[in-house]
């Protein structure tokens, strides 16, 4: 047992040298990357190990608490606990971490010479550091100290290359939101810590059974609200689409990756652990904010053409996908069927774990065509999938993957998502059991969707011909960074054909939380098939389709034998409808590829285009044309601007108080005393 | 024999600074008694662990837990400020910003201020509490107009106006206070004005009286202190003053006056057992918290940004004080050593980019103060992470500790309102440093950018910070607890 | 001394109201008066009343320091401060006060209001007083109304004086709530704290008259916000 | 629930065969309700071996994802015909997948034929990958409601369970929820298969094709198994549809008797169907294109209405 620990303290002090390193050769480039991302890699490889057999060995489920280092200041310990949760949550950032320190060592050089790549491995490893002791954190305390250094070095990650004014106000937008959330979280643990009297997660246990109906629905909503803003929900999502693009890549995909997952980690164990059984209403709030965040998520990010915007976008989708696994537990919780529950609590962390991998190899993907093209501009890409064949493979096995296409890992969580979300209809003779079906339907709607976005995603920047030199003179990314996202691919592919082997690391979660374990009943003929929960609610088997489907692949092989043994194949120019041939700026456009979907929904997008045509001698003829495309971003425009602009006016009227004259000082002073005088004595 | 040479020392170095025509020796001579009033500090410290109460001149100086805490901030903010100013003046003397008989002005009043304030703290009678509370009014007072440029005089008028008025307002307070005593013993001739004797004596006062001079001394003091209506002089004063004076007035000053309300608090306390002087200060503690933080997030001026900034912290304080348990007095008193060690490094590098860019408007400023003054920049951005209250630093665990303790203590919705006030204050910081610190600068800065200049003063204090973060040595943990008993009342 | 051969403690509380009652006209006064100079004067009028309350108390009640204090008030309220402001008057040479910020009549009812507060607040304090009946409500409204004078002017002189005419007021409360007068100590802290603010304010508005070239406060507004 | 792969083999063959004759026969039965002779119900066979032996012209746009895209439609759409039950209750690849499996690989063959598409460059291409996902994004929820009202009668996704449990009760289809979903998949069918309202198959215009638009850069065998690869997925949804509402006829054990039953009753159920489609098909203009989500949100309702009615009226 011990010597987990001693993995585990491994791995953080592994991140803190590596952090220590990355300040020491602050001066020379080569030495700063090579240690603080070497180290990192090699402590995530031990975080990895740590929770791997934790999980399995169901060491972790024994969950006793140690102190990490001792504390010198009253009321606070430094302690750790990994309990299953935790540690399922630790494996995904050391995962995580190992693949983006890998591609870290190889995308840092893009750096050298003109920004310090020390303060960037610096920070990337206190981002580490300070998320996996988020996840194993056992009192409020350190909680909210770790929360708090991993919101402050993801801010300085995200305004790193600050000479940007787009970054700098991104960064700031992130930050305030963030700290607004951490609010919120302490107005809720210093609830709970109002209840029980101390700090110490123990003591929050199935707290919520003992406290006020009113308190624990303040409890839960400023937790909602707290974990969401972090999560990237939809009212409170406006930061993402505007930090991660401007962070470098391989921070971008840390974040949308597992900084995000901190937000889903919370709420887990707030609303499963600590809040005791949840009423009605709080299941069918988080499922429905879950539903509009996954729609609304999925319909922002078509409508974009920058390219890590749209997979920033994306993140709040799969979100919502996830928080729809979480709100059909808690649902299920209220009306006592735990085994339903736990079916869906494995959704939703099989998709948080699913999303964490296919998103950041995604973003190290956006991250690999900005480092060759510098720009994130799709408009500006195309013609890549020649000129960098292997991120274009990755990418691709990316974009099926997060389009829950079968054989890979977002197929699995969804189809375990649909199943919980069928079986949710017979629970409850309400009305409310409506609600399943119908966010099923809109589950598949989001997925569909997922997939056209990504086409467009995949065809426009990898496919057809380039559209500006820069995309013609891109060259293959440089080995650790393809490294970086092969172990991604790996594990996606890994995830998608062999989910039963995966679901055994479930259990001690799922007893800890729900207190079944479900591993042995989803997985039918010794492994190879998932099932639902349901004695025969449905069966699926990646890795039994693929296999079919090689097998299948005979028949077209065996119809080349007989028919086509002596065609030739020959390479010709596109049908061009006999005009002199066709250039890039015949392709289809981003903007055009999600042309369709723009005018289906123009109620929400409300698009406004202008064109402004400039004509030389006819009036026919136009010289040149200049196009220009908007879509309305509600909230931005209904609630997050005129707050900013009431908060600023409000302010600046206040200022008039001090508005310079000693008379009306003294003024001041003299209300005060008088009033003071009559009412105060 | 131990308070009055705390006294003493700052004296004779103004005295010798009087005299002395060199300016380096000046530097040195203010950086010499600072630090052995450090020293005597720390062995006040230990002398009043092991006794409880330290008293000479027959208890007309004396020394408890509440003001050995109080000298160590004072000493510590001072030794910073004389550790800069010296780096500071040589380049306003070179860029001719202030003639060099200001220079001496500024050597022979700072340790004046800081003598004056040493008495407020060590002196056992209101009266002489008040009378050294005036002394440090007018001596800062000189100090605020030592640019004699137009704004520095109006800022200096504004403070002495309402300063002086505050005062008068403090006196009647001890004057109902002393009519409170004479009225208990009407024989015996002069009653002693000692506090500690008036804290024995205090149940049995005319409640109405204390009450009433409680009220005076809120406004009093309070201006002084800068709470909400009455803090108007303050951003004025902190812009307008040079920075090691700043530095002084928004560390330790706000505080000195503060602890002055607090002896009058306690008497309060002990005499009238209602909360009547807690809601009150929490009232003016949370509007002031609350008034600060639109100035902030408006603001176009760096010092007076800072200025509010202090106004915020000591309104937290207050509120702290004000909800009146163990765990939140102590949070307090920790807040204001953790902000004595902030908020003066923010001083000195808003005085190095003064010095720099030669205005304060952040326009002028504007973007890529990081290009020019990168370790300028870096100490400031500690310092400001540390005063928007975030973690690796202290202030953030004051900060819980205050808002956990009136949680604990049933207080749910007024830590609720201090907990919005300080996340918006955060936002404000947030967004107007940003604003000047980092991106590009618009023209190119001409050479006068030393970068190395004063850093030494900023990085002693932000090490100090960081170290009192991590490791609360137990000796100053002892003093804290016990000063927060006495704030707390019992005796 | 002319008031050797009094009698009874009873004469002398009538004084002493008496005493108060004229500071508190003359306070009135300075509120309506235009003319800098006999402001001043009527300043040194009234600290001369309060020197007279302290002799009175002295007397009555043979505590030899508060004499001291009756002394060194004569000298210094009565004497140095007034010769000081007029040499600043004089060698800034502005007479007339411009329009205050309230005219008379309503800075008379103003006025009014104030005492009235005064002896609402004083009320519940009437038993502590040995001589001189509600001499606190007296003290508090010189307080009040200084206050009232401070911001009601913008001539810097106009500021100084009200601000002195609060801490008469002060001193007053100090005599007729304490039986002896507060500690010696104490006394002469307050004294020189006076001389020296004066003192200050002297230099600063000579420096102000330098800079500005008028002593008008209304021009001293540019720091905002 | 074992898997036998003589079964698979079988319905392999047996979807292979089927297939273009079902869209021979809707193209002929077309004309000749058009009164045109039309080209006679075996020219889709022709049509395959003859593009099967042809040579290829292949774009110099494309990347490898072009000629991958035609194996993966043409495969994805043989593994769901293998997952249908057609003509035994038990579909012989029932255990690997359900129907959440078929709409997965479904929406795996569409997502390459549309990059297959946008690929050579050519904008028809593009405009056809865009408007075949719009399209069926929007048709994705009326399908997913769809299945989930007959799923939940059967209490599971496992269509052999769903087929089982029509078979057992008397005549489902009265019942109003399967009526519905019914209507609603019918509509469906139609936009999946890219029939006349919503697509004109028949058409030469490229800026109106939507699914044609797609494959007008493939040639040769790439050619063949596309074509081949849309009429096993028209013949697939065609059963689907069939044997969930009129589940009458389908063989529980395996002997050739009523395998061989099956077999007919299975056809002539078909061929009503694409009958019915015929009949659609000529008496319908093809919609504007952004009249087709109002079509699509139709089938939707309904979807959700079949679903009110599993309960509503039980």
């Amino acid at each position: 047992m011990d010597n987990l620990d001693t993995l585990l303290n491994l791995g953080l002090l592994g991140y803190v040298a590596a952090a220590a390193a990355g300040l020491l050769f602050f001066r020379s480039e080569k030495l700063a990357n090579l240690f603080s991302f070497g180290c990192a890699s090699v402590a995530a490889l031990c975080g990895i190990i740590f929770s791997v057999f934790s999980l399995a060995t169901g060491a972790a489920a024994a969950n006793q608490s140690f102190e990490l280092f001792p504390s010198l200041i009253p009321y606070v310990r430094f302690s750790v606990r990994p309990d299953p949760l935790s540690v399922f949550f630790t494996l995904i950032v050391s995962l995580l971490g190992l693949a983006l320190s890998l591609y870290s060592l190889g995308y840092a050089r893009g750096f050298y010479g003109r920004k310090s790549v020390g303060v960037l491995g610096a920070f990337f490893n206190v981002l580490l550091l300070a998320t996996t002791l988020v996840f194993l954190a056992d009192n409020a305390f350190f909680f909210l100290i770790a929360w708090e250094i991993m919101a402050l070095s993801a801010y300085c990650l995200v305004s790193y290359e600050h000479e940007k004014e787009e970054t700098r106000r991104a960064g700031v937008l992130y930050f305030v939101m963030s700290h607004i959330g951490t609010g919120c979280i302490m107005l809720g643990f210093l609830l709970l810590f109002q209840a029980s009297g101390s700090y110490g997660f123990e003591t929050f246990q199935s707290l919520g059974d003992s406290m006020s109906a009113g308190k624990r629905n303040a409890a839960f909503l400023l937790f909602l609200v707290g974990f969401g803003v972090k999560a990237g929900i939809v009212p409170l999502h406006t930061w993402l689409p505007a930090a991660h693009p401007v962070a470098p890549s391989n921070v971008s995909a840390l974040m949308s990756g597992v900084l995000i997952k901190t937000g889903i980690y919370g709420m887990t164990r707030v609303f499963f652990d600590f809040l005791g059984t949840p009423p009605n209403w709080w299941g069918v709030t988080v499922l429905t904010v879950g539903t509009i965040s996954a729609v609304l998520g999925v319909l922002y990010a078509l409508m974009q053409h920058d390219l890590k915007r749209l997979l920033a976008y994306h993140s709040i989708e799969n979100i919502g996908i996830i928080l729809m696994g979480l709100g059909a537990a808690l649902m299920f919780l209220h009306t006592g069927h735990t085994l339903l529950a736990s079916l869906a609590l494995i959704a939703g962390l099989y998709h948080t774990i699913n999303h964490a991998l296919f998103k950041a190899l995604l973003f190290l993907g956006a991250g690999a065509v900005l480092h060759s093209t510098h720009t994130r501009d799709m408009e500006e890409m195309g013609g890549l999938a020649k000129r960098m064949p292997k991120t274009a493979l990755f990418f691709l096995v990316g974009a099926v993957a997060i389009s829950a296409l079968p054989p890979l890992n977002g197929f699995i969580s969804e189809w375990l998502t649909y199943q919980s979300l069928l079986q949710g209809f017979g629970t409850t003779p309400s009305l409310i059991r409506l609600m399943f079906p119908l966010s099923g339907a809109m589950l598949a709607l989001t997925s569909a969707l997922a997939a056209a976005c990504f086409v467009k995603a995949f065809g426009i920047t990898f496919l057809a011909q380039p559209r500006s030199e820069h995309a013609a003179h891109a060259h293959e990314v440089s080995f650790t960074m393809l490294l970086g996202q092969a172990i991604l691919t790996a594990a996606c592919v890994f995830l998608g054909l062999f989910p039963t082997v995966f679901l055994t690391l479930f259990d001690p979660v799922t007893h800890q939380l729900t207190g079944h374990q479900l591993s042995a009943q989803l997985s039918v003929a010794n492994g190879l098939v998932l099932s639902g929960v349901m004695s025969d609610g449905g069966t699926v088997s990646t890795l039994g389709i693929t296999l079919v489907a090689l097998c299948l692949l005979f028949v077209p092989f065996a119809l080349w034998l007989v028919f086509a043994q002596s065609t030739k194949i020959r390479r010709g120019p596109t049908w061009d409808c006999g005009l002199k041939g066709l250039t890039p700026l015949m392709e289809y456009t981003a903007t055009g590829f999600s042309k369709p979907i723009r005018m289906i929904f123009k109620a929400l997008f409300r698009p406004r285009r202008e064109v402004q045509r400039e004509y030389d001698f006819s009036p026919y003829f136009a010289k040149t044309i200049r196009f220009e495309a908007h879509v309305e971003e509600i909230f931005e425009t209904r609630i997050y601007r005129p707050l900013n602009r009431w908060v600023l006016r409000f302010s600046r009227r206040m200022r008039a108080l001090q508005a310079g004259s000693i008379q009306a000082y003294l003024i001041y002073i003299f209300i005060t005393l008088v009033l003071l005088l009559l009412f105060a004595l | 024999m131990l308070l009055t040479p705390i006294l003493l020392v700052p004296l004779m170095a103004s005295l010798a600074c009087l005299l002395t025509p060199s300016r380096r020796v000046m530097e040195v001579l203010n950086v010499l008694a600072f630090a052995v009033a450090l020293a005597l500090g720390l062995r006040l410290l230990n002398q009043v662990l092991a006794v409880g109460f330290v008293a000479e001149w027959e208890e007309f100086l004396s020394a408890d837990a509440l003001s050995a805490w109080m000298v160590l901030l004072i000493s510590a903010v001072s030794l910073a400020a004389s550790l800069y100013a010296g780096r500071y003046f040589r380049r306003d003397l070179a860029s001719g910003a202030v003639t060099p008989g200001r220079v001496k002005e500024f050597f022979v009043l700072t340790p004046l201020f800081a003598a004056g304030m040493f008495l407020v703290v060590l002196a056992n009678n209101l009266g002489v509490m008040w009378f050294a509370l005036e002394a440090t009014a007018l001596s800062s007072v000189l100090l605020v107009a030592l640019y004699n440029r137009k704004t520095s005089l109006e800022a200096a008028w504004k403070y002495v106006m309402l300063g002086s008025l505050g005062l008068a307002l403090a006196l009647f307070a001890t004057v109902c206070t002393y009519a409170a005593a004479v009225g208990l013993q009407p024989s015996e001739k002069l009653p002693s004005f000692n506090w500690s004797h008036l804290m024995t004596v205090a149940p049995q006062l005319d409640q109405r009286l204390i009450k009433l001079a409680f009220v005076f001394a809120l406004v009093g003091y309070g201006t002084k202190a800068g709470l909400a209506p009455m803090h108007t002089w303050l951003p004025d004063a902190h812009s307008e003053a040079p920075s090691p004076t700043s530095a002084m007035l928004s560390g330790v000053s706000l505080k000195i006056a503060l602890y002055a309300l607090l002896r009058f608090h306690i008497l309060t306390t002990q005499c009238v057992d209602s909360g009547f002087s807690r809601t009150l200060l929490l009232c003016f503690g949370l509007f002031s918290m609350f008034l600060a933080a639109p100035f902030i997030l408006v603001q176009t001026n760096l010092k007076r940004l800072l200025a509010y900034s202090s106004l915020e912290h000591v309104g937290l304080i207050c509120a702290g004080i004000g909800m009146n348990t163990p765990v939140t007095i102590f949070g307090a008193l920790l807040h204001m050593g953790y902000h004595a060690l902030t908020k003066p490094v923010l001083f000195f590098a808003a005085g190095n980019i003064h010095q720099t860019f030669h205005s304060l408007e952040l326009r002028i400023i504007g973007p890529g103060v990081v290009k020019v003054l990168p370790v300028t920049v870096l100490l400031m951005g500690l310092a400001a992470v540390a005063a928007m209250g975030l973690p690796p630093f202290g202030l953030f665990y004051s900060e819980l500790t205050v808002i956990s303790g009136g949680f604990a203590a049933g207080k749910t919705f007024v830590s609720v309102l201090v907990l919005v006030a300080l996340v918006a204050a955060f936002c404000g910081i947030l967004t107007q440093l940003t604003r000047i610190l980092l991106g590009i600068p618009k023209r190119e800065r001409t050479s006068d950018a030393t970068p190395w200049d004063g850093v030494g003063a900023m990085a002693l204090l932000l090490v100090g910070l960081l170290v009192f973060s991590v490791w609360l040595p137990a000796p100053v943990l002892q003093l804290i607890q016990q000063a927060a008993g006495i704030v707390g009342g019992k005796p | 001394m002319i008031m050797t051969s009094l009698p009874s403690t009873e004469a002398g509380t009538q004084l002493i109201t008496l005493l108060a009652a004229l500071m508190l006209v003359l306070q009135l006064l300075l509120v309506v008066q235009r003319m800098l100079l006999t402001s001043i004067r009527i300043f040194a009028l009234q600290s001369l009343m309060l020197a007279a309350i302290a002799t009175v108390v002295a007397y009555y009640h043979s505590a030899t320091h508060v004499y001291v204090i009756a002394v060194l008030t004569i000298i210094g309220k009565v004497l140095l401060l007034p010769r000081l402001l007029n040499r600043l008057v004089r060698r800034i040479n502005i007479i007339q006060e411009i329009e205050p910020l309230l005219n008379a009549p309503t800075s008379m009812l103003i006025c009014g209001g104030l005492t009235l507060l005064g002896y609402i607040v004083a009320r519940p304090f009437t038993t502590l007083e040995k001589l001189g009946n509600n001499t606190l409500a007296i003290a508090i409204t010189l307080l009040l109304t200084g206050f009232f004078l401070m911001f009601n002017r913008r001539k810097a002189i106009t500021q100084v004086l009200g601000l002195l005419t609060v801490e008469n007021g002060v001193m007053l409360a100090a005599v007729a709530l304490t039986t002896y007068g507060m500690p010696l100590v104490v006394e002469l802290g307050i004294f020189f704290d006076v001389m020296v603010a004066v003192m200050v304010l002297g230099i600063l508005v000579y420096r102000i008259r330098e800079s500005f070239a008028s002593m008008d406060t209304s021009k001293l507004s540019q720091l905002k916000g | 629930m074992k898997i036998d792969v003589l079964a698979i083999a079988l319905q392999t063959g047996l979807v292979l065969l089927l297939a273009p004759l079902v869209s021979g026969c809707i193209k002929n039965w077309k004309a000749k309700l058009q009164n045109r002779r039309g080209p006679r119900v075996w020219q889709p066979y022709f049509d395959i071996i003859k593009f099967l032996r042809k040579d290829m012209v292949i774009s110099e746009h494309v990347s490898w994802v072009f000629s991958a895209a035609p194996y993966v439609v043409f495969v994805t759409s043989l593994l769901v015909g293998v997952m249908v039950p057609i003509v035994t209750v038990q579909a012989p690849l029932g255990l690997f997948g359900g129907a959440l499996a078929i709409i997965g690989l479904l929406a795996l063959g569409r997502f390459f034929l549309a990059l297959g598409g946008l690929d050579p460059a050519s904008a028809f291409g593009g405009m056809g990958s865009s408007r075949e996902m719009t399209l069926s994004a929007i048709a994705e929820p009326a399908l997913m409601l769809a299945i989930f009202t007959v799923a939940i009668t059967a209490g599971s996704t496992d269509l052999s369970r769903i087929v089982a449990e029509a078979q057992g009760s008397n005549l489902k289809l009265l019942n109003p929820a399967h009526l519905m979903a019914f209507a609603a998949l019918f509509i469906v069918l139609l936009a999946e298969t890219g029939r006349v309202p919503v697509d004109n198959p028949a058409t030469h215009l490229e800026l109106t094709m939507i699914h044609e638009a797609m494959l007008l850069e493939y040639s040769g065998r790439y050619l063949a198994f596309m074509e081949w690869g849309a009429s096993i997925k028209q013949l697939v949804l065609m059963a689907l549809l069939v044997n969930i509402f009129l589940p009458a006829g389908l063989a529980g054990d395996g002997s050739a008797a009523s395998l061989g039953l099956a077999l007919g009753v299975f056809l002539l159920k078909i061929f009503v169907l694409s009958g019915a489609v015929v009949l659609v098909e000529t008496v319908n203009a093809k919609l504007r294109l952004f009249r087709v989500p109002d079509l699509l949100s139709a089938a939707f309702v309904l979807a959700t209405l079949g679903l009110l009615s599993t309960f509503l009226f039980q």
